[in-house]
C-alpha cells in the first residue's frame, strides 16, 4: 500500500514544482567562496540525500536550505519564496548536537521546547514527549540532563525534538553519526516510515553511501573547493526498503560502486 | 556626523532640554540643581582653569593603581577558587563575611593608618575592586567548557600552562566584563573616597563645590566623572574587540 | 627644635569662618612673620579632623569641641592649642531652628513630635538644640532628630521630609528669601552662651615635642584674630579664598568671633552638656584637656 | 543539606575562626593602636551591650529594609533592561549609551541630587541603592545573552520561536548563571550603598550607627557594627548560594 | 617486514604483563551504574576496539582508562600503578570534537598546545605542526579557526593534536564518526601504520563493526544496563591490512556476522 503511494507519488512529483531550489546558490564565508554556482531542486515528498567528501560543504549547503545563512549569489526559495530565515515547518538537525540541545533542560524540556514553540497545549505535551521519546529509543530516559546522556543518546534527542516540530521539510545533518548500526538501521527505518506517512520533504546529509542510497529517492555528490554539484543518481529502490534485501540488490550495489569511485576520485 | 553615530545622543539630549525647561518654567530654586546650561558653563570655566583637569589626574591616579592591585589580586584568587572547589569551600565563611564590609565603615579607621592622600585612597579603591573581580572571574572559570579542563588534564598540562593557556583565554570574555565593572567601581570608589575623606581630586571638588553652594559646578564635576568613565569603558570595549578578535567573531557566528 | 619649625605646618578645617584667623594669618603673611611654613588643608567632615591630625595628614586641626571632646573620650590623645571661634551674640543670632511652611512653632513644647534636620547628629547645633530643649522642659525624646547637610537643607525643607532644620546663616536668610519657611527658635541666643565652638588642637605628642612651634602659631593667631574681629573685608576675602565660596555670599554673613585664647575651663560647659546627654563615658579632667 | 556539605561548612567556619583569632592577637599585642583596633573581645561585647539596649536590632532591621528593597528593585530592572538591550538593536544604539554615561557616576556625589529631586524619604534611598546596585546585574545580562552558544540561537530561528520565548527559554537560562553571579555582586553592592546612604543621607541604619560610633571614636561600637554587616552579608550570601544550587544544578552534571 | 614484526610482536604480547587492565572496575554516576564489574586487559602495542549499543558505556569504559574517571569499586591499572589522573603518554580523542578544541586558537594553534605541553622547543613547532595537518589531511588549514572548519575537519584536528603528544598509548572515542568513507578509510590505515611503527597501544571505541575487526587486533563488544563485556573476539587477519583484500576475507566476514548478531541481540 505504502510502498505503491509513495512510487506514485515520485512518480506525479516530476511533474509538480519544486519545494526547495537552489538556483546558482553563490556562498562566500570569511572571503572564500564555500559554495558555487548550486543549482539544485527538491521535489515536495522527495527523500534527497547529499554525500561528499569531508569539508567539501555539505553542512552549508543544508544551511542555505534551512535559511540560516542567505546566498551571497543567486537564490535559494522553498515554496517559491525565497528562503531568507528559518521556517516552522522546517526541522534541522544539527551535525554538532553536543551544542544544539539546551544543557539546562532535561531530554523532555528539549523536546518541549518544540511543542511549546508550536503552542501545543501543556496538558497535551507529555504524551507527546514521551511518544517522541519511544519512537527515537529513549522512552527511559526523559528525567536525563544532556550532559548525562552519551554521544548517540543526544543525537536521538536532537532528533526526537526535530520531529516533534510535525515538519513538513527535514534537513538532517549526519543524523546517526554517533550511532551504532543496529539503533541506527532502526532509526532509518523509522524516519522513512515517518517520512513516508506524512509526505514529508527531507534532505539528508550523510557520509556513509550505503545509507544515503538506502535512504533516498535520489543522492547527490558534492565536489569540493567551492561546492558544487558533481554527480546526481535517481535510486530506483522499490519502497518500503528493506535492511536485507534492499542492500543485497543489484541496484543498489551499482549505485553503490559508482558513488564509490565518485567520492574516491574527489579526494586529492 | 551620520545619523547612526548621533542616534545615541537623542535620548540624553532629550532628557536634558526637558530638564533645562522644567528648571527655567518652574523657576526652581536648588542648592543641589542647576539648569544644564549653568553646568556646561561650569564645566568649560573648570576645565579652563584646569582645576577639573588636574583633579582628574588625581583622581585617576588613585583609581588606576587600586584597579591594577584589586584586579590582580582577585583574579588569582577567583581562578584560584574556580578551579579548586575545595579552596573555594574553606574560604567561604571568611570571603562572604569581609566582601560586604564596606570600605566607606572602614575610613576612619583606614585614615588613621594610612593618613590623607593616594596612599589610603589606593588601598581602599583596591579593597572594593577585589571582590567584583573574583566573584566573576569565579564564575567564568566554573563555567568553561568541561571537556576542555579534560584537554588540559589529558595533556597534563602545569597548574600555570593550564591557567596561562586554557583557563584565562577560555574565561577571558567574562574576566573583561568583570574588570570592566572593577573600573567603572574603582572610579566611583575613589571619588566616594575623596567625598568623604581624602582632600583630592574630583570627589573633593563636589564636596568643595557644594559647601560653597555651586551647584552648577558640581553638577560639572558629576557630568566630567560620567563622560570619563564613559570614555573609559569605551576605551575598554575597543581592547576587547582588538584582543579577542576573528576567534570571538568566528566563534560567535555571524 | 629649629629644624622642626622649619618644616611645613598642615592645618585642616571645614570650610567655615570658624579657621578665619589661621585663613587671614596665612594671607596676611603673618605665620611667615612669625617663621611657620603654613599650609590650609580643607577637610570635608569635621569629625574626620582627628583621625587627620593622628595620621600627621595635618599637625593642626579645627574641630569642634564636641568632636574634639569626644575623641579624647575615645582614647585619642589630643590637646587644644589655640582658640578659633567662641559664640557670642551675633553668631547665636545666626543659629536657628527653621520651619518649614505650614509648620508653627510658638513655644519649645511644639517640637514634640516633629521631625527635625540637624547637619550633624551629636554635633555641635544639635547638642545646643537637646540642651536648649532640656532647660526649656522638654524630653528631647520626643522630637525626631535626622541628619540633613547644609548643603541640601534648602531642598530638603522644600519637599516637606523634615519639619525643622538646625541651620546658621547663611542659609537663614537664603531660605527665608525664598519663602520656604520661618525661624522657629533662636535657641541660641536664648542659651546665650561664649564657650568656644572651635578651637585648635593638635596630637599632644606633637604639640610637646614641637613647644616653640606652638607658641609662634599662637602668637600668629592672636594676631590675626585682631584682624577677623575687626577688619570684615580681609576676613572675608580669606574665608572666600578657602572656602571657594562666592565673596557676596561669605560678606553677607558676619564671621564667627574669634578668640585666640582657650582656657581649660572653657571647656567644662561642654563636658557637663554632653554627660548629660550621654555622650561621653568617662569624666574627663579639663586640666589635661588644653596645653599651658 | 548533605552531611559533606555540612562538614565543609564547619571546616569553613574553623578557617574563618582561625582569622579572628589572627585578629584577637593582633589586638592583645597591640600591633595597632587599641584606639582605632579593638579586639574581638571588645567588639563582641559592643555588640551584646548594643543588642541589650535595643537600639543595634532596629538598626539592623533598617539596613536589612534598605538593601532587600534597593536589591529587588535593581535585580527587576537590570534584568530587564539587560535583556532589553541583550537582545535588541534598536535598544543597543538609542539607550546603551545613556546608561554607559549613568554607571560611573559615584552614588555618593548622586546623593544630593536625589534628595533635590525625592526629599530626604525611603524613595530617594530606594532610588539611589538601585541606582548603584543595577549595574553588575545588567552587565552581566547583557554579556549572558551574548555568549549564548550560537548554535542555540539558530535552534530557535528553526522553531520560529517569538522574540519573548527566544529571551525566556533560551537566552534567560543559558545567562542565568552570569545573572546570578551579577545578582550576588549587587547583594553586596545593595549593602554597602544601604550604609553609604545612611552615612551621607543621614537614614537610620547600620550604616548611621557606624557612622555615629566613629564620630564618637568608639571603636568597639564601629566594629560591632561592621561584624553585623559581615554576618549580613554572609547570610544573604549563603542564601544565593542555595537559590543558585538550585537554579543551577544542569551546571554540575556537566 | 612491518607485518611479520607485528604477528611476532602479538605472540610475544601473550606473554607480556598487561598494560592497562580493569579489574572488577565499577563506576556509578548520578546514582545509576554505568560501568559493573568490568574485567578486560589491554598488552603493551595491542590495538583493542570496543563496540556496543548507544549507550551502553564505550565512552565511560574509554573515560575510566584514561584517568578521566576513578572507578567507584575495583580498579583500572596502568603498567601496573592505579590510574587516577590522566598521564602525558596516554592521549584522548574525545567523541565531542566541538568541546574538546579550544575556539580562540587557530588549527595550527590547537596543535601547538599539546606541543607546549610537552616543552617542545618553539622554533621545532611550525615543522611538527605543518607534518601533523598533512597526516590528517589538513595541510591548507593551519589558519582556521575550530568554527570555521567542518565537523569532520575539527574531529581531524583534533586527532592530530593527539598524535602531536607522540603518546605511547592512544584512546579513541569515535574517532572517524563525522567522515566520510574516504577520508576515513585513509584515515584507518594511517593510523594503523603510525601506532605500528611506534608499538603504540590503542583502545578504539567505535560503531562500525567494520571497522572494529578491520583495525583490532581484538574486539570487544559491550552489553548495557550496567556496562560489562559481553563478546570478546581475537581477530587472526593478517597486517598490514588491506582495504579490500582484508575485508573480503573470511575469517572478516565471520567475525563481522559474528558481532552483527551479538549487537542484534543485545538490542531490546
Ligand atoms: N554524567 C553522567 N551522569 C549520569 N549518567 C551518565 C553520565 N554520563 C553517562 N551516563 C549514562 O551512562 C550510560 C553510558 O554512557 P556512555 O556515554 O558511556 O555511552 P556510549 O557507549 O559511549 O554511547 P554512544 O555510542 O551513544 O556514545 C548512558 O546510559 C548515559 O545515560
Ligand atoms: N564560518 C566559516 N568561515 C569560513 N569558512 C568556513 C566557515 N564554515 C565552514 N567553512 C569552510 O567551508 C567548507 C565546507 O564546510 P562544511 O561544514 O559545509 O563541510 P561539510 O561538507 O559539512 O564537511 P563534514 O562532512 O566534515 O562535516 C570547509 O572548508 C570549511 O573550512
Ligand atoms: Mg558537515
Ligand atoms: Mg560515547
Amino acid at each position: 500500500m505504502i510502498l505503491l503511494a509513495r512510487l506514485d507519488d515520485a512518480k506525479a512529483a516530476r511533474q509538480q514544482k519544486p519545494l526547495i531550489s537552489f538556483n546558482g546558490a553563490t556562498l562566500r564565508l570569511g572571503g572564500k567562496t564555500i559554495i558555487e554556482n548550486l543549482d539544485l531542486t527538491v521535489r515536495p515528498g522527495e527523500f534527497l540525500c547529499i554525500v561528499g567528501a569531508s569539508g567539501c560543504g555539505k553542512t552549508t549547503a543544508l544551511r542555505l536550505a534551512a535559511g540560516l545563512y542567505r546566498p551571497t549569489g543567486g537564490a535559494v526559495t522553498f515554496d517559491g519564496q525565497a528562503m531568507l530565515e528559518p521556517r516552522r515547518e522546517v526541522a534541522i538537525v544539527f551535525q554538532d548536537y553536543g551544542k544544539a540541545l539546551l544543557p539546562w533542560r532535561t531530554a523532555a524540556g528539549n523536546i518541549s521546547l518544540a511543542l511549546e514553540a508550536s503552542r501545543i497545549p501543556a496538558r497535551e505535551r507529555p504524551g507527546r514527549i514521551a511518544e517522541l521519546l519511544r519512537k527515537v529509543g529513549l522512552p527511559a530516559h526523559a528525567e536525563k540532563y544532556p550532559a548525562e546522556m552519551s554521544g548517540g543518546m543526544q543525537q536521538r534527542l536532537q532528533i526526537a525534538r526535530c520531529l516533534a516540530q510535525e515538519p513538513t521539510t527535514l534537513l538532517m545533518d549526519e543524523p546517526f553519526g554517533a550511532l551504532d548500526a543496529m539503533t541506527r538501521q532502526g532509526l532509518q527505518d523509522e524516519v522513512l516510515s515517518l517520512t513516508a506517512a506524512t509526505n514529508t520533504t527531507v534532505i539528508f546529509v550523510t557520509h556513509d553511501l550505503d545509507e544515503a542510497i538506502y535512504l533516498g529517492d535520489r543522492v547527490v555528490g558534492l565536489l569540493p573547493h567551492p561546492g558544487r554539484i558533481g554527480i546526481e543518481l535517481d535510486v530506483n529502490l522499490s519502497r518500503p526498503r528493506d535492511q536485507l534485501a534492499t542492500r543485497e540488490h543489484p541496484e543498489f550495489l551499482r549505485l553503490r560502486r559508482q558513488l564509490f569511485d565518485f567520492i574516491k576520485a574527489t579526494e586529492h | 556626523m551620520s545619523l547612526a553615530r548621533t542616534k545615541p545622543l537623542l535620548l540624553p539630549l532629550a532628557a536634558l532640554l526637558a530638564f533645562e525647561l522644567w528648571i527655567r518654567l518652574a523657576h526652581l530654586q536648588s542648592d543641589s540643581l542647576a539648569p544644564p546650561s549653568a553646568v556646561l558653563a561650569a564645566l568649560v570655566a573648570a576645565l579652563a582653569d584646569l582645576t577639573i583637569p588636574i583633579a582628574t589626574r588625581d583622581t585617576l591616579l588613585a583609581a588606576f593603581a587600586g584597579l591594577a592591585i584589586g584586579s590582580i589580586i582577585g583574579l588569582g584568587l577567583g581562578i584560584a577558587f574556580g578551579v579548586s572547589s575545595m579552596l573555594d569551600r574553606l574560604m567561604e565563611v571568611t570571603v562572604e563575611a569581609i566582601r560586604p564590609i564596606p570600605s566607606i565603615a572602614l575610613l576612619p579607621i583606614a585614615l588613621i593608618a594610612l593618613g590623607f592622600g593616594y596612599r589610603m585612597e589606593i588601598v581602599i579603591v583596591t579593597f572594593a575592586c577585589v571582590w567584583p573581580m573574583l566573584i566573576l572571574s569565579r564564575t567564568a572559570v566554573r563555567g568553561i567548557e568541561p571537556r576542555l579542563m579534560e584537554v588540559s588534564r589529558a595533556l597534563r598540562l602545569t597548574p600555570v600552562q593550564r591557567t596561562i593557556k586554557i583557563i584565562i583565554p577560555a574565561a577571558l570574555p567574562r574576566i573583561f566584563v568583570a574588570f570592566r565593572l572593577s573600573a567603572g567601581i574603582a572610579l566611583i570608589v575613589a571619588v566616594t573616597v575623596e567625598i568623604a575623606i581624602n582632600p583630592l581630586g574630583l570627589g573633593a571638588g563636589i564636596m568643595l563645590a557644594q559647601q560653597a553652594l555651586r551647584p552648577d559646578l558640581m553638577l560639572a564635576y558629576l557630568v566630567w566623572i560620567g563622560a570619563i568613565g564613559y570614555g573609559l569603558n569605551l576605551a575598554l570595549i575597543v581592547v576587547q574587540h582588538r584582543l579577542f578578535g576573528r576567534a570571538a567573531t568566528a566563534g560567535a557566528g555571524s | 627644635g629649629s629644624a622642626a619649625a622649619q618644616a611645613k605646618i598642615q592645618i585642616g578645617c571645614t570650610a567655615t569662618s570658624d579657621c578665619a584667623s589661621a585663613m587671614v594669618a596665612v594671607d596676611e603673611g603673618i605665620f611667615k612673620k612669625h617663621g611657620l611654613d603654613v599650609e590650609m588643608t580643607p577637610i570635608a567632615i569635621n569629625s574626620n579632623i582627628p583621625a587627620a591630625i593622628l595620621s600627621n595628614s595635618i599637625q593642626i586641626g579645627g574641630p569642634t569641641s564636641t568632636v574634639f571632646l569626644q575623641a579624647v573620650d575615645g582614647g585619642l590623645d589630643l590637646v587644644g592649642i589655640a582658640g578659633a571661634s567662641v559664640m557670642n551674640t551675633t553668631s547665636n543670632n545666626a543659629i536657628t531652628a527653621f520651619v518649614r511652611n505650614g509648620i508653627t512653632i510658638n513655644e519649645p513644647k511644639d517640637f514634640v513630635g516633629k521631625k527635625v534636620g540637624a547637619p550633624g547628629l551629636n554635633a555641635f547645633l544639635h547638642v545646643l538644640f537637646v540642651k536648649w530643649l532640656v532647660e526649656k522642659g522638654v524630653d528631647p525624646k520626643s522630637v525626631k532628630f535626622v541628619e540633613v547637610t547644609f548643603p541640601t537643607m534648602a531642598d530638603i525643607i522644600k519637599s516637606g521630609s523634615v519639619d525643622a532644620v538646625l541651620t546658621a546663616e547663611p542659609f537663614v536668610t537664603r531660605m527665608t528669601n525664598a519663602g520656604l519657611g520661618s525661624v522657629g527658635a533662636r535657641y541660641a541666643v536664648e542659651l546665650a552662651r561664649t564657650d568656644p565652638i572651635i578651637f585648635y588642637a593638635a596630637s599632644r605628642e606633637w604639640a610637646e615635642k614641637n613647644a616653640a612651634t606652638v607658641t609662634k602659631f599662637r602668637d600668629a593667631i592672636a594676631e590675626a584674630a585682631v584682624i577677623v574681629n575687626s577688619d570684615r573685608e580681609k576676613a572675608s576675602a580669606s574665608i572666600a579664598k578657602f572656602t571657594k565660596q562666592p565673596l557676596d555670599l561669605v560678606k553677607a554673613t558676619p564671621p564667627n568671633q574669634s578668640e585666640p585664647r582657650l582656657k581649660p575651663e572653657n571647656l567644662s560647659w561642654w563636658i557637663e552638656v554632653m554627660l548629660s546627654q550621654k555622650m561621653l563615658q568617662s569624666k574627663l579632667d579639663t586640666s589635661k584637656l588644653v596645653l599651658n | 543539606m548533605s552531611a559533606t556539605a555540612m562538614i565543609w561548612r564547619m571546616a569553613s567556619f574553623a578557617v574563618a575562626a582561625g582569622f579572628v583569632g589572627l585578629w584577637q592577637l593582633i589586638a592583645n599585642l597591640k600591633l595597632v593602636s587599641p584606639v582605632f583596633l579593638p579586639g574581638p573581645d571588645r567588639a563582641w561585647t559592643a555588640l551584646v551591650r548594643g543588642f541589650a539596649s535595643g537600639d543595634l536590632a532596629s538598626k539592623l532591621v533598617g539596613t536589612l529594609e534598605h538593601m532587600a528593597y534597593g536589591w529587588l528593585a535593581a535585580s527587576i530592572a537590570g534584568i530587564a533592561l539587560g535583556a532589553l538591550i541583550g537582545s535588541s538593536r534598536l535598544m543597543r544604539t538609542y539607550i546603551a549609551p545613556s546608561l554607559e554615561f549613568l554607571r560611573p557616576l559615584p552614588v555618593s556625589a548622586i546623593i544630593p541630587v536625589a534628595i533635590a529631586l525625592f526629599g530626604l524619604t525611603e524613595g530617594m534611598a530606594l532610588f539611589v541603592i538601585a541606582f548603584g546596585a543595577i549595574w553588575p546585574i545588567m552587565l552581566a545580562t547583557i554579556h549572558g545573552f551574548a555568549a549564548v552558544e550560537p548554535r542555540l540561537y539558530e535552534v530557535a530561528r528553526a522553531l520560529q520561536m517569538s522574540r519573548p520565548a527566544v529571551v525566556f527559554k533560551i537566552a534567560l537560562p543559558s545567562a542565568l548563571p552570569d545573572i546570578l553571579a551579577g545578582m550576588r555582586l549587587s547583594l553586596t553592592v545593595a549593602l554597602i550603598l544601604s550604609v553609604v546612604c545612611e552615612v551621607l543621607a543621614g537614614l537610620d541604619g547600620l550604616g548611621h550607627w557606624v557612622l555615629l560610633s566613629a564620630r564618637a571614636f568608639r571603636s568597639a561600637d564601629l566594629f560591632a557594627g561592621v561584624i553585623l554587616l559581615g554576618a549580613m552579608g554572609y547570610v544573604t550570601s549563603v542564601a544565593m548560594s542555595l537559590a543558585e544550587r538550585r537554579l543551577l544544578a544542569w551546571q554540575s552534571m556537566r
